[in-house]
């Protein structure tokens, strides 16, 4: 889905102009992205930040998943949304927010839940993925896929005031069952529509699932793989972490006999992690 | 110096802290310093040692969300020093003096 | 300017419902928001986000100053204005934006340049001010007026693919010219304007002011002061370090002979620093 | 046991980060792992010490903007193990082998 952009036009140099000038960064840096395409699965408090700041940026095409709609309770952190939306579906919302920012960009929009039956088909459409989700068994699915499909993957998550980031999946590095083989039990784990989380938090690692995105897409600096930066953002303190390398016994991305796109259709995700796909109330 | 703080040969004093929301089986405290007594005959703490530590001496409750079997549960990040502790041996890593371990529950919220 | 809220009505209920449910928040924390003014200087790449996040947060009353435009080269960072505003105030922009997902806050617009004439007023309607600025003289004439009137100060900063983050002024802790006494010389550190930024990169920052003002108004965790955040994203690397206590010897917040409002209308801010208030081009 | 480093009572061993703009001066190189040997006749390095050598070794242009009078130019920070170095001495701190030392230009754009 990616544009074929091999110069930036009078416009682009003028709208990307202030990135053009980051040495790290440059002209190179800016083609690489307008020829990228990253896919936000989740239009909720981590992927409104996420979405907007790459729509901003200047990547080629965004895709957009979610079956959701907009609701008045998420505006305390879903800040790509507007009280205009409420009903509306987040798909919508988000995409009209993103070419407001930038016309130029191409959105796509799939208006559906992530399931082991269109997962490849989407993830396969991208270059990297962006986990924006908010529920244990959509992980396994996304990173399983990605695996399936060899696309890095920007993990993030928040709840309460605590937040965590990492890439899987890159370069020789872990995928998320290299670390979570097991899922955990019922109860120890909950989304935010559970137990809650201040808005900022998963806005403030939204915003950095865009950065190692918008990394890895224009192949600039060193994205955070085999690393997880973790928030505790009561006390504003940080630590980035070195994690475990690529499991050679990993189930699902050990060399030469990786998950298949088949495998994962076969799979069930709700009964293997004993929770919902859906994010929706029962 | 101190007058509230053990140390001898026969304690390896750690800092613990717990995160992602696992600080509430321990009263929502985040940090702990504690000074752990080695088991009589052995010369080191072992992480195998630690977590049986932890469970009878800090956890106030609900210990099948810390521990399976003999191990954290799954879904708990354990870090020694910042570092994985599957880079270092897991439950048989050493800990020396000062060393800080962090347990850290994986979040899926968004 | 702060509102009176002493209940959260039913609606209000509803839309902080996933706040309400953080134990270290509660209703407390988002009562004492609902009661709090928050000033951010400045609707650029870091006010767009920082007023997003503070709007849909629930806090009571947020000021904000800017005397630009939007232009297009803003766009790829300033994610509160769209293209419909290119060329129109930033401040009826980001005010648009802030009440779309808000329409119970209370925004207030001055579309002034921050200067030492009118500094004093302006701050001293607010709780907690937010440097959102991008150049060196406004963050000395914002420190000095928060000392003189006693306010806390969140204070960000980015370039490049750097970032910075701190809390001036705060319970004990140091002012700006406790750190710097005296101004870089010219030459030495440049605008984003000048030399470049990678979008995000505010963004992070920006929201890192949001959570860090939101902390300081709802009482709720511990703010970063007598600490720093450094990022750097080009190598997603971030230490919190640990900043030098007030100087007692500070020529502004020194004990008994604090600056007064007198003194900061007579200081040349310009002169001092060798540098212009303002981030328009001569 | 490395071939490549040079480690002996006569040198220190320390970390040298530059950050914010800084490592401009340092041929755009943020990380520096250094060696820096002892005054004759002096048992520890001083950061003033450090800075002579900074300026002599690493720096490859401007010194102005690293540097002014025996000190760091206004709007540089120095941290030593991530703290202020005006909580240890400043130009008097003592380091260490292994100690990290950052220099910081502080930002102001946004
Ligand atoms: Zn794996
Ligand atoms: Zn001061």
């Amino acid at each position: 889905l990616s544009g074929g952009q091999h110069y930036l036009d009078r416009e682009m140099i003028n709208r990307y102009s202030r990135q053009l000038l980051v040495p790290a960064f440059g002209v190179q840096g800016q083609l690489n992205l307008l020829k990228s395409s990253i896919l936000v699965v989740g239009a909720g408090g981590l992927g409104s930040s996420a979405a907007l700041y790459l729509a901003a940026a200047g990547i080629g095409c965004l895709g957009i998943v979610d079956h959701d709609n907009v609701e008045l309770n998420n505006l305390h952190r879903q800040i790509i949304h507007s009280e205009s939306s409420i009903g509306n579906s987040k798909v919508n919302s988000a995409a009209t927010a993103c070419n407001a920012i930038n016309s130029m960009l191409k959105v796509v929009k799939h208006e559906v839940q992530l399931t082991a039956n269109n997962s490849v088909d989407l993830i396969n459409q991208y270059d990297v993925i962006v986990d924006a989700t908010d529920n244990v068994p959509t992980r396994y699915l996304i990173s399983d896929t990605c695996v399936a499909l060899g696309k890095p993957l920007v993990s993030g998550a928040a709840l309460g005031m605590d937040g965590q980031l990492t890439v899987y999946n890159f370069n020789g590095g872990p995928c998320y069952r290299c670390l979570f083989p097991v899922p955990p039990p019922q109860g120890a784990c909950q989304r935010c529509s559970d137990s809650g989380v201040l808005g900022v938090v998963p806005g403030i690692i939204g915003a950095f699932q865009a950065l190692e995105a918008i990394k890895i897409a224009s192949g600039v600096g060193d994205p955070l793989s085999k690393r997880m930066l973790i928030l505790d953002g009561f006390s504003t303190s940080i630590r980035v972490v070195k994690l475990r390398n690529r499991n050679p016994d990993c189930s699902v991305c050990r060399d030469g006999s990786q998950i298949t796109e088949r495998e994962i259709q076969e799979l069930n995700y709700e009964s293997f992690t004993g929770s919902s796909l859906s994010d929706k109330s029962p | 110096m101190g007058t509230d703080s053990v140390e001898s040969n026969d304690t390896v004093h750690l800092n613990l802290e717990f995160g992602g929301g696992l600080e509430i089986l321990f009263g929502s405290i985040k940090c702990h310093s504690v000074d752990i007594p080695l088991n009589s005959g052995s010369e080191k703490l072992k992480m195998e040692h630690l977590l049986v530590w932890v469970r009878d001496n800090l956890l106030q409750e609900r210990p099948e969300f810390f521990m399976k079997e003999k191990s954290v549960r799954p879904g708990v990040l354990v870090l020694i020093n910042d570092c994985d502790w599957e880079l270092c041996e897991r439950l048989n890593a050493t800990l020396e003096n000062n060393d800080t371990v962090v347990f850290i529950s994986t979040l899926h919220g968004g």
